[in-house]
């Protein structure tokens, strides 16, 4: 065991990886010399060369495109989008051809590539810094995505999914890349992907978040308990394939849901979460499922962000209105 | 030769002109008879093949097809020079080179009648499916010329896009990224002069495509893509300089789409019959076949004892694809993932439910 | 009154705008010349100059992000993209600009932008022809989603879209391009954006649907009717904004909802609509909001795009089991 | 002076070398000396500008800034050219050019600080905001040059991007388009070495960045953007040229980013303090200075009085922007339509519903 924030379980992660399988292959903007804007790669470029770990020149399509090509000739590329905001110039790629290769030539072909982006608001960026906007992605069929919550889930899960034969895109929740520490396992462990994970049971209303969400609902949640509310918290890691069980499962038990996602309402997604509340439970529902999500605007820049971003009170504010209905 | 034919001069290689004559004996490519007999024969299957589809979708049994025709020569010379191990990467134009790697023309036919089955080419190594999103295929290109160059293997890939693709960002983001990193890769452009209906200087400005090379730091030449012996030459030499690391290269291959951009196309909308008739001189097949007959190699007569073989031989194929079989409710759902996920299963199942449902209900209808 | 087709619709819509306001061009792939691949084009270069008519380079972000430029410097770009699937390489001068300009700019600069674009499938088509991502671009803030069901909703929403100082996302129907023939007002109208339409009132059920999916729906009401079920159906018309007031009227009224459409379920517009009618009518629910909606597939091609597309049986289906439920 | 700079011929533009001397009088630009101290004053200021918001980002008062240090040049040469009814399409690193245009420092500290409204420019004409997803705004330039030419206006486009930003599609779309189209934009790529830590080489294996223009049928030129002679001349000529209805031009701004990639970043990872040195010696204020003070138009003193009244005037519009006033709940909701949805409207008021009863809650907590 030693104690690790998600960066460090990251790149244990893909440190172990590069060890264990030559056919994997680390590259994108500034991830080699530079280690990564926010040091993912640190000091794997040094450790397995410059034909292994390397920077790319500056083509979101390109890289994803490369990587394509790449896997389908027995590669197994993780590649980097900068920020959240810049994978947009790789979505052709992604929705064309990393996720469709395997049906198009009836498994013939596939595409093993893991595209690990850092997402999510919080810490004061630039603008297209801050986005969540997983569900968009999550729509894609062929493709699987993916967010971790802790630095364990972090390092067991980018361990499954450079092994695992699907394109999957690996959403890094950039808010608490260093905020969270905790002890993690030494060596090689996998985490499997689309399972969800129950973090803590409960009776009265059941809440589903991911990636930094999770941290405000257990602030929210003492303030809850401090009430008498039980909650059962769901970190639901998998935003596609997802959980639905386990989801099912809860939601008859507590009879309430509610969904906390940092993305647009919109088609975000919560509105796919209370459609699995209401067509797996709706005979034990007793209130409407809800959703504690972005606005439908753009994320604002820093000094507007705070009213855009979830926060425990807006969790709390939602988990007494829902007990109360 | 690339220095001879740098695409800053504004020159295009040429081995054999218009009416099969050898007019450049210094650059004439090194290739036996036999080889280059039956690179024509290629030529003429793939051409047959490509006429009797478009007549295959007049009559309604395969559905939107983008012919060949008058660009064989551009195929036929890749088709002639790829070997097992090197990767073809298509775009949708290109039926001689996918034969010439073994794919069947049984699949090609499964694929154009809509099924995917046609593009899981069994025999064949190293081809990508046919990929529908202009040039999007060229930056996988240069991802497998890393691996081959990772791996250190002794292969080369062979990537194809039209004029209308190197407008596309994917062209030069594929270029690009292969230029720095040095990867065996033969990037040809079919410059056929249309993409659809929308002429070539309509998508740039540039005194020709293989000039764009330049932007890229790697070799271009200009190539009459009608002349099999100039693209069987520039595309060995481009093998070459791939062989030794010194690639990627980029063929501007000069040709002319003699049919429509697809079956639901209609070219007389945008081009005239004068120009059409321009191009029908230059025709690929015709120059090497007048070739073939001063050199004693073919005849008329032996062409009209083959043809009819191959017609056979490429509707024997296209009845087998038509019989493939149903395309069941499991087909849509297989296929998208490693293991398929509980829900796409449960989908399935559901829309079973749903069509014993239906055929319970469509028979009591049939009652009433 | 003169009979058209929506393609002729779209056409007469675009005339009359081009007629009315130098500022509009339209522009895009075989837009001029051939008059579209569809014909919705078709005679408008000859009768307005190449200048404001006219064919493109082969190249999406390209189309759409120089419409971005057009746009903030006074004139009224009309694109096309050839096809559903040939809008990804514009993904990100979509989401990262023609959505944002307005809100970044607080107001100063604005993307007057109509993108054009036939989407869905049943037309026997090759990959990437058949597809319908709407609520992928649903989820974009500060863009506009909308579908027309008829030609003269498709006339006059065009009219009201390139009139519209927002950008908007025009996706017609191909499969009903030619389809539907029906009397359409000559001369200019407008159709607001944003409003969903009754098609016909009903008492046991509401479905919503959009695009070709309304025929669909109206076929299975055929059906229904037959056995006593009575529809009210919704053509939703606008992905986003959307017309929750009017769906929450009628969901009040019938207790159930079902949503028809092309796309992938997960995440998909019908999600949304369940979350809106448990959000606005929970108390009136009577059972479960339901979706008849493509596979969380790819869209097979010809040969098996049947088992994918919705038809009047599989709208039917749905209908006896929520009346039941 | 295109001709005589062939991006083929592999020179560099330069009129002033690096202790400010003038080493190609036959293309000195036209510029008086008044005009010309201006254009000094203008860079001097950007620069103290700069350097001044990087000490406030280090005092923890805005967030994330890209410094301009070094390639002042470039956006002043382009500053001193544009007029009122020219665009600006700017990058992120050309501060100096938008003050030119208008744009105030109090914006552009307000847009640092994190609001919108510090890109709601109230008194400059023509210049778009700053664009973050890297070479997305050279499209914008093409399209807005399209309008100038549709509307007959006498208008030029000046449009920035970086080296790292040559390899994106949008920055090959964006220069095809406009060689095909013939619009009047100036794109200029300010190659300052690198993007974030990848060197250019990293980029492309083009021979230089000028030479790119090639593949677009454009007018390209290399110049030496630390040389604001040479830059202010590269663009008088090309405005000349699109003016003509013979553009669009690319130039390649060859220049050092002396600070960080932004204060977020930390050079010393990727680049030697040597290499850094080596461009001290050419940076361009001082080139300029040393040019003033040779032809007696400026002093050290004269620098020395000047300094603090800018510092002044600078840190005045800091306070004023730091003054701005509270970002409301609405701010967040405008400006998304020409008009609001319901849907969003309804967001709002449940959002201010939420704020009073955690208010409420607040005080609640707070008396226990
Ligand atoms: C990204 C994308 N945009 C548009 C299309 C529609 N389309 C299919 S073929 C074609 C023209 C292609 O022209 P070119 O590259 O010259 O190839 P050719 O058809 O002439 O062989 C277009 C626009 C597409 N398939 N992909
Ligand atoms: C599409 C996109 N990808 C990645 C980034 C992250 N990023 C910001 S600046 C930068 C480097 C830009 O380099 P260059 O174009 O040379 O401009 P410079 O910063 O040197 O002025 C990168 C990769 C971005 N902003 N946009
Ligand atoms: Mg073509
Ligand atoms: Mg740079």
């Amino acid at each position: 065991m030693k104690i690790m924030n998600m960066v460090n379980a990251l790149n244990d992660a893909l440190d172990i990886k590069l060890a264990d399988d030559k056919s994997v292959v680390v590259y994108g903007e500034d991830v080699g010399v530079e280690g990564g804007v926010f040091r993912v790669t640190e000091g794997l470029q040094q450790k397995y060369g410059v034909e292994r770990v390397f920077d790319s020149p500056l083509a979101e399509s390109g890289i994803v495109g490369s990587a394509v090509g790449m896997a389908v000739s027995g590669l197994r590329p993780v590649v980097e989008m900068q920020f959240c905001g810049f994978i947009y110039p790789a979505f052709n790629q992604i929705i064309s051809h990393a996720s469709r290769m395997r049906n198009r030539s009836r498994g013939k072909y596939e595409t093993p590539i893991v595209i690990r982006m850092p997402y999510g608001g919080g810490i004061n960026a630039l603008e297209h810094h801050s986005e969540s906007m997983e569900s968009i992605f999550g729509h894609i069929p062929g493709l699987k995505v993916v967010v971790p919550s802790t630095p364990h889930d972090a390092k067991g899960m980018m361990i499954s999914a450079i092994e695992s034969n699907d394109t999957i895109l690996f959403m890094e929740p950039k808010r608490i890349y260093r905020a969270i520490k905790q002890e993690v396992q030494e060596g090689k462990y996998t985490i499997p992907l689309g399972k969800a994970n129950v973090l803590s049971p409960g009776s009265d209303v059941t809440v589903v978040a991911y990636g930094a969400m999770v941290r405000e609902v257990q602030r929210a949640m003492v303030m809850a308990k401090e009430q008498g509310i039980s909650v059962e918290l769901i970190d639901l890691r998998s935003i596609y394939p997802i959980d639905k069980e386990t989801i099912a499962k809860s939601v008859k038990k507590t009879g309430r849901v509610i969904t906390v996602t940092e993305g647009p309402r919109t088609y975000g997604v919560a509105s796919e979460i209370s459609q699995i509340a209401v067509e797996e439970a709706f005979l034990h529902l007793e209130a409407p499922p809800a959703r504690v999500t972005g606005f439908d605007t753009i994320v604002p820049l820093p000094k507007g962000e705070y009213h855009y971003m979830q926060d425990p009170y807006k969790i709390l504010y939602e988990i007494e209105r829902i007990v109360k209905y | 030769m690339f220095k001879d034919y740098n695409p800053s001069d504004k020159k295009t290689f040429q081995v054999m002109n218009e009416e099969g004559k050898i007019v450049n004996k210094q650059h004439m490519p090194e290739i036996t008879p036999e080889r280059l007999l039956k690179a024509y024969k290629d030529m003429l299957f793939a051409r047959t093949a490509d006429l009797m589809t478009v007549s295959y979708q007049r009559q309604g049994r395969i559905y939107t097809y983008p012919p060949n025709y008058g660009q064989e020569a551009i195929a036929g010379a890749a088709g002639a020079i790829m070997r097992d191990q090197d990767w073809m990467v298509p775009a949708f134009r290109e039926m001689g080179a996918m034969l010439a790697k073994g794919v069947t023309l049984k699949e090609l036919f499964l694929y154009f009648m809509g099924n995917e089955e046609g593009s899981n080419f069994k025999n064949a190594k190293n081809v990508l499916p046919i990929s529908v999103p202009i040039a999007s295929q060229y930056v996988h290109a240069t991802g497998i010329g890393y691996s081959i160059k990772y791996k250190k293997e002794n292969s080369v890939v062979y990537a194809f896009v039209g004029d209308g693709g190197t407008s596309e960002g994917d062209f030069h983001e594929a270029v690009n990224f292969a230029g720095v990193w040095r990867v065996p890769v033969i990037f040809i452009i079919q410059n056929n002069q249309y993409g659809i209906s929308t002429p070539v200087k309509v998508q740039t400005a540039s005194e020709s495509l293989a000039i764009k090379s330049i932007a890229y730091g790697v070799k271009g030449i200009r190539v009459d893509g009608n002349d099999f012996l100039a693209m069987y030459k520039a595309l060995r030499e481009s093998a070459d300089i791939c062989s030794k690391g010194e690639g990627p290269v980029l063929i501007e291959a000069v040709t002319y789409r003699k049919g429509a951009h697809t079956t639901s196309d209609d070219p007389t909308k945008y081009r005239t019959k004068e120009e059409e008739e321009s191009w029908d001189i230059k025709d690929p097949l015709k120059r090497l076949k007048s070739y073939l007959i001063k050199e004693k190699l073919w005849s008329e007569k032996m062409e009209e004892e083959l043809l009819p073989q191959y017609k056979q031989e490429i509707d024997r194929q296209f009845v087998e694809a038509e019989n493939f079989g149903e395309y069941k409710a499991e087909d849509v759902f297989m296929h998208h993932y490693a293991e398929t996920p509980d829900d796409l299963k449960e989908q399935l199942s559901q829309y079973n439910r749903f069509l014993q449902w239906r055929e319970t209900r469509i028979k009591n209808e049939a009652k009433k």
